[in-house]
């Protein structure tokens, strides 16, 4: 029962919550205005906040440019491919853990983590070796293979938590009803768990997405996701701010609107089992 | 399929590049080939074909390389040697320099997309106020003495720009450039480093203490667009670039395109100026599938035909520069302020001989072996963090003259 | 149809044996009730009844049939778990179909037994929520409707009302106790509220460490406890056990006597001592007497409300015929 | 819930996912091991035979290598603090009852979404620029000098940018954390005379010492990788040299895959030295 | 000292008033139970009291001295929460030591009292245990030492046993019962179990929709309820409330007869119905009595057990001068 709060105290809180959410988010407004200056303006001294002719002749550069679309559509394959791949794989292995404990669960849990601290450059000639030999450069199917495999204990974790909060019981109850173990996770278990399952498929999405290493590394032109088309902007002859402002929008736009849409299934995700 | 062939191509983001992916149309309404771009930016772009080119990927048919790239790939026989191009094509049009840098055992191994050297660009205006005139070639020491005398720090006003920034092709490059025109080099005939040499500390404390003088402010962290944004906002006296710059800052962005004067890169009076050369050129990796159709790629986008398309469409001050002979004999093109200096600094530079003393390597800004671009970038971060003032240059050279050995070291070479 | 027989049944969890070998035949259309201390076992056992544990060796038949190795969902059992365990994302019609579904019976079938089930535990009017939007009580019903259409063999019940509020338990337990009689079928009933057992059994099964203490009916219990442990265990408030010379006078190591069986006299009485607390609940007074000469403090109840306050003396007289003797090794003398 | 059948049933549902992590674990470090000890230089020839332990020796006797393994620490410990601190703090803000908390909550989380080559250029080009930067503005605008934030001050604007990355990761788990808190233990702390900062740190921080644990943890294993923010902004000057970049250098720029195979052993070495100190701890914290 | 007074006290949530103004004394050394159904403001109540909520208006005073605006700490009031609230990270003695830790005590006095304290409430061997690793009754009484040692002018309890099991519950209940006897402090205590109001009140007070309803001793509140709510709320089993014709017969809208008051006789009675649920509890016998002609189901109690089963026809004989009568407003008819 949280105690009531009077209005002055609120306001005080509201405004400095405010000041600091607005401060956080400063560097992406500013990034998003500045696209849509012209280039004489994104450099203006003193800086021009939002005084300046709005034009979107940046971003109808940079569309003519790049296939943006097919950037997009990249992503959204490979980040959904592999997220959704993910959980094909993850679910399994998390039912076990969370519900058929043994002494070594929390040690496997522990050693998937430690194989995400491998150093990906590292490992990054053996890996286009192999993907060589198995001829998937620059293919889809092959990143969202990878990305699923960094991802997955990630994946397999949140859901390890999530399953963890469902009693047992549920889950007798519907195996004293009849049901087996598949009817048992596909009827009880993931619906029960969709709300746990929503924010992990987001954040390992987000993940998925904004990975920037293996998807620029091992993919020309088919597979190149969003990654691949703001490393062409990386240091545009000239430092065109505005354009780079407007690449960098296109970038993260789309994420950043799916995050927003869905930031209460999102905080819930990034809990990790911090609540109990 | 009744599809047409695509070829996918590997190139680096600047300016003249996007320009020419804006023409691939024309490419492919021509042959029926249609052309895949795989954009990155320079030090991306290296990466991602050195490793694709060394493992054999086959990622891509056609590769956007360099001066430096280009001679050691092509003695792996990695590339697939341009000798049987079209009499149409006229090889024998390209700078001499250029394909000189481009080959090796004189074999073309790449075609110059286009080419540079380094020039001084500056504002006429301002050397005028400050009373000077500058020469055509002038020393170091008359431009450390004009960048004092134009330097107005009240109105954002720097007397030089030059690299600063870590990297072998950044600041890397421009360094090794000017400690040319002041007798250092690299490495002896024995290949050892020889950053504890009295040139290698006069180069870094001549550069030092003008760009402290008069240089701006965060130098250590500029590149080229860094000191081309610069130039571009009247913010900068002079500047010791890349001749390609010449086309940028005489443009449409340019606030001060009117008062751009050109002069040859300075030197110390030792024989060599600190004048560099450099291409971007366009190669074959060897096991691509579709030779055929990537030469005629090269063909198309490095020929003379190319050069007057962009000249029809957006006149002849955007035309890739400095690859081909006929280019600076068009009466047209020599209208052009700076086409009579970026020809003569690519002719002043000879890739071959490019010390004062003897050295065991080819190349200008560069030394052509494998092991110099990872071992330069760790130099010239060296030299950076002394431009920041985070050491001293003695303690610079003292590193680089750790890190090279090191390296040589590993790599074999004693 | 419904008859469960534990044969030499043990369970051990790891090295831990919970239930050693244990028998057990619980016949058709009673009602058992499992009481005992926490973690004596009464949920294992009941688990290990319904398959959701294997048993560590021994046997299970269920109407004659070896069930020991059957999974849960074949032994045509049916469980009400203490936290009802519905599931929370289908409505409650759909919860009470689920197990309908698992058996892949036909809709029109599903949708007759599901109405009927309704129909008994006056459910209709919810059947479309979800158990989220229910009260307690309700949800029980739920539970005990999703249990109820499957048409089990016996039911199996843990700690079913353990969770609902004082008045609400009350209500459900009469609910449960008529739908017994309505259905005549075997029901397993574990809770360790006193009164649930007395009032709901037909048989208590009182379990201790794993162990059963005693079966018989509740007021067999009452009557006649088997043991010292039963004689504390069963009754509200607990039997007064008193050792030494007193029980020797009995001759018995351990005599026990109800609050219930002790008479409250004024001057001397059989015992005598004085009021510490006394507790008014109306109905009934509870004293707590202190300084009889015995070790232990005495509990005596006095119907209605009696007029004694803290400090002063009174005189007990334990009714004879209601005193329960005991041997050393605490079993029941007759 | 254990029943003979269930446990063979768990342990086939989780060999899928065991097997492809072993998988992915494994082959790459054997050849990885393999590499490291080979002289390997693909723009010479590729493998030129067996060396011993040289790439090892050489490695770390290189004059890179202490200073990058203290970056490395230097950038991770940094930016922990940072958003453990900041993130308490804004957390603790958040859970104070206002309007518009679900707005300002997505303020904050933002930065989250951001990839992390976007946010470095953002940074670098948009805000550290010592020239057209806004913080340049800012600066010259209080009539003080612009910092060439990048040079002068790299380390700490590496780990300012990181940390503007990883704060909402932070923020939104200590929130979670906060709204756990029964608030009874609060009241009682009060009823028992501790005022606000007491009540902080006897009540609230143990408190939240799991979610940090969890922090930590989750925000170890990014920071261990970061290369991309060092890629674009300093390209490893200045002292920004992480461990994983020396490798990247040694790998790609000096195309020596043994030498640089022979980094990533120790670079695994070094994360797993790290991912033992935090497992102990959280698995410790993960228990109760 | 602990005299505390509420003087036209109201509380109200945004625009919902859940206090009217509301007058209340709570006298030095008393032990008052607040009761009423859930959601009545008995928590709220408490929480005023304690300064952990502001109040709307009205006026506050602990001693006599204005505490309307004292922080809670200044109060020198102890609260016992519901959930215990024991600081989870901290060991028994760290719990207990705080709130004296706070207030700046020497260690040699802190360590004096904390192991008192530990005495008095039998903690010493899991002096050095986290409350993780205590069961429910050891937690109850960490929490309870952390205000003993405080030495406080009142204790506040909210629901401090609801979360323990039957058992416990006595147990925990008489030793809060004795610490008051010992400390002769002012102790406030909310709960809706019925026994505990009554075994343990010195005062009860009965609160509805944030209105008292009733304060008195507890057996003033058995015996006479001053309305319909009252006499349906104290007691268990509730009162039978009789409505119609029987009730008109006793000159008054409303009867209640509580199930101790009515005695069954064989043959006829006053009343005659048919045994529905017989409740079996040994010492006590409850019988729901159906077809007796009122609209309502009777509740009756039997002293021991007697033997009437389902079915069997039985005669009611209400005591007459236990008989509460009240009026269409539901209030007592004196
Ligand atoms: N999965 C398990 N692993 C190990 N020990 C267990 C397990 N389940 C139960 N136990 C142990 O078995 C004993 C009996 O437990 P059980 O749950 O049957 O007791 P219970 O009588 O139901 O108690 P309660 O009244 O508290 O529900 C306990 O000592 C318990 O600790
Ligand atoms: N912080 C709050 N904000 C709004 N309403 C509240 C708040 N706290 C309590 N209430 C409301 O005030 C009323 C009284 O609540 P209170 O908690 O005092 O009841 P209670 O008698 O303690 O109930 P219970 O027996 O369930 O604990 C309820 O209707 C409740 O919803
Ligand atoms: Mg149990
Ligand atoms: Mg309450």
């Amino acid at each position: 029962m949280a105690r009531a709060v009077n209005d002055r105290r609120k306001l005080i809180n509201t405004t400095a919550a405010w000041a600091i959410g607005l401060l956080i988010f400063f560097p992406i407004l500013w990034t998003i205005l500045t696209s849509f200056k012209t280039e004489g303006q994104a450099i203006a001294s003193p800086p021009i906040f939002l005084g300046f002719d709005w034009t979107l002749e940046n971003y109808r550069v940079v569309m003519e440019r790049s296939n943006y679309g097919r950037f997009l559509w990249n992503s959204i394959i490979i980040a959904g491919g592999s997220t959704i791949l993910g959980l094909i794989v993850a679910v399994p292995a998390a039912w076990s853990m969370a519900f058929v404990p043994s002494k070594r669960t929390k040690d496997i849990l522990l050693w998937m983590l430690s194989t995400k601290m491998l150093p990906a450059v590292g490992v990054l000639y053996p890996i286009y070796l192999i993907c060589i030999r198995l001829g998937v450069l620059d293919n889809r199917l092959a990143l969202v293979v990878i990305l699923m495999l960094i991802n997955l204990p990630i994946i397999v974790w949140m859901l390890y938590t999530y399953f963890r909060e469902i009693p047992g019981e549920i889950l007798e109850a519907a195996r004293m009803d009849g049901a087996t173990l598949k009817e048992e996770i596909l009827y009880i278990l993931t619906p029960m768990a969709i709300p746990g399952i929503a924010s992990t498929l987001l954040l390992n999405f987000i993940l998925a997405w904004n990975e920037a290493f293996w998807t620029l590394n091992l993919t020309a032109v088919n597979a190149a996701p969003l990654t691949a088309f703001i490393a062409s902007y990386s240091s545009p002859e000239g430092l065109f701010f505005a354009k780079l402002s407007a690449a960098s929008t296109m970038a993260i736009a789309p994420i950043l609107i799916l995050g927003w849409f869905s930031q209460k299934q999102l905080v819930r995700g990034l809990t990790f089992g911090a609540v109990k | 399929d009744g599809h047409a062939k695509t070829i996918t191509i590997a190139t680096v983001n600047n300016g003249d590049m996007v320009r020419m992916q804006g023409y691939t149309d024309t490419f492919t309404e021509k042959t029926g080939i249609a052309v895949e771009w795989v954009t990155l930016e320079e030090n991306t772009l290296r990466q991602r074909v050195t490793t694709d080119i060394t493992t054999k990927g086959g990622q891509f048919d056609i590769m956007t390389i360099g001066m430096y790239e280009t001679p050691i790939w092509g003695a792996n026989g990695w590339l697939v040697a341009l000798d049987d191009l079209s009499a149409e094509y006229d090889v024998d049009d390209i700078l001499p320099a250029m394909a000189g840098g481009l080959s090796h055992d004189g074999t073309l191994y790449a075609a110059p997309f286009y080419g540079e050297s380094s020039m001084i660009m500056y504002r006429t205006d301002l050397m005028e106020k400050a009373g000077l005139e500058m020469p055509d070639a002038p020393t170091w020491e008359f431009i450390a003495e004009a960048a004092a005398a134009m330097t107005d720090r009240d109105n954002e006003i720097n007397g030089i720009c030059l690299r600063g920034k870590a990297g072998w092709g950044e600041g890397g490059a421009f360094i090794t450039a000017m400690s040319n025109s002041f007798g250092a080099r690299w490495f002896d005939m024995e290949w050892n480093a020889q950053f504890d040499t009295e040139a290698w500390a006069n180069t870094l404390n001549f550069y030092k203490s003008m760009m402290d003088a008069s240089g701006p402010a965060g130098y250590a962290t500029n590149g080229f667009n860094e000191n081309l944004s610069l130039f571009n906002q009247g913010k900068c006296g002079m500047w010791i670039d890349a001749t390609v710059a010449a086309s940028f800052v005489t443009g449409d962005d340019s606030t001060v395109a009117d008062s751009v004067g050109f002069a040859l890169a300075p030197d110390t009076g030792l024989g060599k100026r600190s004048n560099w050369l450099w291409a971007w050129a366009l190669a074959i990796p060897a096991g691509t599938q579709q030779q055929a159709e990537a030469k005629q790629f090269i063909e198309w986008a490095t020929s003379k035909d190319y050069i007057e398309l962009v000249a029809a469409k957006e006149g002849w001050a955007n035309v890739p520069p400095g690859a081909r002979i006929s280019l600076y004999e068009n009466p047209e093109y020599q209208k052009v302020p700076f086409a009579k200096m970026t020809l003569d600094s690519i002719l002043s530079a000879d890739p071959a001989n490019s010390t004062v003393e003897p050295s065991p390597y080819v190349g200008i800004q560069f030394a052509a072996i494998p092991e110099f671009a990872g071992i330069a970038t760790e130099v010239s971060q060296e030299f950076s963090a002394a431009y920041a003032g985070q050491q001293t240059v003695e303690e610079a050279l003292a590193k680089a003259q750790a890190i090279t050995n090191e390296a040589m070291e590993a790599a074999g070479y004693k | 149809m419904g008859q469960i027989e534990l044969k030499q049944v043990t369970k051990s969890f790891g090295d831990v044996q919970v239930i050693p070998p244990l028998d057990l035949t619980i016949y058709d259309g009673e009602f058992t009730v499992f009481v005992g201390p926490s973690g004596c076992g009464k949920s294992t056992l009941l688990r290990l009844i319904a398959g959701l544990e294997d048993i560590t060796s021994g046997h299970i038949e269920i109407d004659g049939k070896d069930a020991t190795d059957l999974v849960p969902a074949k032994r045509g059992l049916a469980m009400v778990f203490q936290s009802y365990a519905l599931y929370p994302h289908m409505s409650v019609r759909k919860n009470i179909a689920f197990p309908l579904r698992m058996a892949k019976m036909p809709q029109a079938e599903i949708d007759k037994r599901v109405n009927a089930a309704a129909d008994v535990l006056n459910l209709k009017d919810y059947i479309e929520r979800r158990p989220g939007q229910l009260s307690g009580g309700q949800r029980q019903r739920v539970a005990i409707g999703r249990a109820i259409v499957r048409e089990p063999s016996a039911f199996l019940f843990d700690e079913p009302l353990s969770n609902l509020d004082a008045a609400l338990r009350v209500g459900m337990r009469l609910e449960i106790s008529e739908l017994h009689k309505r259905l005549e079928t075997t029901m397993i009933y574990v809770t360790h509220d006193q009164v649930e057992a007395m009032t709901m059994a037909d048989k208590i099964v009182v379990l201790h460490a794993g162990v059963i203490e005693q079966v018989g009916s509740p007021l067999e219990l009452y009557r006649a406890p088997r043991n010292t442990f039963v004689a504390g265990f069963i009754g509200s408030p607990k039997m007064n056990l008193i050792t030494g010379e007193e029980a020797a006078k009995y001759n018995a190591h351990t005599i026990g006597v109800r609050p219930e069986h002790i008479d409250v006299v004024e001057g001397k009485g059989e015992w005598n001592g004085t009021v510490g607390v006394a507790e008014h609940l109306g109905s009934d007074t509870f004293f707590h007497i202190h300084n009889t000469g015995l070790a232990e403090t005495l509990t005596v109840r006095a119907i209605g409300d009696v007029n004694l306050k803290h400090g002063d003396s009174i005189g007990l007289n334990p009714r004879a015929n209601e005193v329960h003797r005991f041997d050393p090794a605490g079993l029941r003398i007759a | 819930m254990a029943t003979k059948a269930s446990r063979s049933a768990a342990r086939l549902m989780m060999a899928p996912a065991v097997v492809l992590l072993l998988g992915w674990m494994l082959v790459p470090l054997l050849m990885t091991l393999w590499f490291s000890f080979r002289t390997y230089l693909p723009l010479r020839g590729g493998d030129q035979g067996w060396t011993g332990f040289d790439n090892y020796v050489r490695f770390v006797t290189s004059s890179a290598f202490w200073p990058a393994v203290q970056t490395t620490l230097v950038i991770v410990l940094g930016v922990l603090i940072i958003t453990v601190v900041l993130g308490i703090l804004i957390a603790m803000l958040l859970d104070q009852p206002m309007w518009g908390q679900g707005a300002v909550r997505i303020l904050v989380i933002a930065p989250f979404f951001v990839m992390p080559t976007v946010s470095a250029l953002v940074w670098k080009n948009m805000f550290m620029d010592p020239v057209n930067g806004l913080f340049a503005h800012l600066w010259r605008f209080f009539g003080a000098e612009p910092v060439s934030w990048l040079s002068d001050a790299a380390m700490p604007s590496l780990i300012m940018i990181v940390s503007w990355q990883w704060l909402p990761f932070a923020t939104l788990i200590l929130l979670t954390a906060f709204q756990s808190l029964d608030s009874e233990q609060l009241e009682a702390a009060e009823m028992d005379g501790a005022p606000f900062i007491k009540r902080f740190f006897y009540i609230v921080l143990p408190h939240l010492s799991r979610a940090i644990t969890i922090v930590i943890l989750i925000q170890t294993i990014f920071l261990l990788a970061i290369f991309a923010e060092i890629f674009v902004t300093t390209g490893g000057a200045f002292g920004t040299r992480t461990l994983s970049y020396l490798i990247f250098q040694r790998v790609l720029e000096s195309q020596n895959i043994g030498l640089g195979s022979a980094g990533g052993v120790y670079a695994i070495i070094l994360a797993n030295i790290v991912a033992i100190f935090l497992m102990r701890i959280v698995g410790k914290n993960l228990d109760n």
